[in-house]
């Protein structure tokens, strides 16, 4: 199982803040989740914007990366706190 | 040294700690950030801050890292809430401690700058008749390239 | 805003006190000075702050107003110590507040500058080997200098 | 009367803080102060230092500057605080 976290707006956008699932066998990499996400949540291409970094197992990586049905795969939106 | 916490926490506490941890320091810098009553538009009633463990200590541990090898300051402390927030309730508090007052204010203004625009929070803004997830804005980012485009002198 | 005491102060007692004045204000900068238990080369056991009032409030006050005009603050308050203190001791207690966090940042190393440099203050410093009446060092004035080098963007 | 205050190192090479006297007739401007206290105290030429201020009645003045019996003449080494 994979488990998909969706920080801030996302979780607007999807309907939720995290999803445990088994990810289909012909999700490899980090582009085929966000085509695959994007069009099951309908978020008109909102996850496919290059402004939403993704992190795997709490390491944001260069895109595309391969992604793995054991991974934490996080959405992440532009940050910024203070 | 880097607090991330969901409880409120008392900034003139935080002071009144740090003078203590930096006696000997001579400069003591402090940045306080408090949840605003509004924003340019509207009144805001609540902020709620959202961080994602341990990524968000390890960039901020980085930054105050990079700061230490940029300025020669004593002593640091950065205090950040996560969660929700009331309008005047503390957000942040960054104090830095040096020999010279110089460095206390450049690594104080660097820390925020990094926590503004790179430290991975995202922040929600809600007022009467709005809920907004804010990201920062052009002015952060510059700001920010202060500390690229020019080297420390 | 402006205190010119000869009573030991507490600067986290200060940044409390102002926090609640600058409600509202998002942003709030503070500088904490406090006498070094040594100089360069020697221990420091003492350090005697003079002033000539009504003449060192005034410049102060002067200060503080052209730092308004500068920069869109909503509040400020300056403490400073005269008299005599010893190691540790708060001489100095600055801070700015503004809804914008460049401005606050600025306006108190602004103020910062003109206390060192320009305020009407001599400063006496004691060790078991010296007595020795300081003066800003070259460093203080060219920070000083900053502010009428270049305009305020 | 006059009162003379000097400020930081310049009580320790008078040896006094404050001084009040009249001027004598002699005494008509700041640089005939300097001069006639410089040679009193025997302060080798510290009053005629140019990094030493003088403030009549708590203002800095441009100098050479009138002085009168009824001032508060104050002669002020380099300032600074903080």
């Amino acid at each position: 199982m994979a488990k998909l976290i969706f920080f801030g707006r996302l979780a607007d956008i999807t309907g939720q803040t995290e999803q445990v699932l088994d990810l289909p066998a012909n999700i490899a990499t980090t582009a085929d989740l966000r085509a695959w996400l994007d069009q099951g949540h309908a978020c008109d291409g909102v996850l496919l914007e290059t402004s939403i970094r993704l992190a795997i197992n709490n390491d944001i990586v260069h895109e595309p990366a391969d992604v793995d049905n054991h991974d934490e795969i996080a959405f992440m939106p532009p940050v910024g706190g203070g | 040294m880097i607090d991330l916490t969901d409880q409120p926490f008392d900034p003139a506490e935080s002071l009144r700690a740090f003078q203590v941890q930096a006696a000997g320091a001579g400069a003591i810098v402090s940045f306080t950030g408090l949840v605003r009553p509004n924003n340019t538009s509207s009144p805001v009633t609540r902020l709620y801050l959202q961080a994602y463990s341990p990524m968000t200590e390890r960039g901020i541990e980085a930054a105050a890292k990079d700061a230490s090898q940029r300025w020669p300051i004593s002593h640091l402390t950065i205090t950040h809430r996560i969660g929700d927030m009331g309008p005047g309730d503390p957000i942040v508090f960054v104090a830095a401690a040096s020999a010279h007052r110089r460095a206390a204010f450049e690594a104080a203004d660097f820390l925020m700058d990094y926590l503004k625009t790179e430290a991975i929070f995202w922040k929600k803004e809600t007022g009467p008749d709005h809920a907004t997830w804010i990201e920062p804005r052009l002015e952060d980012y510059r700001d920010s390239a202060r500390w690229t485009q020019k080297e420390h002198p």
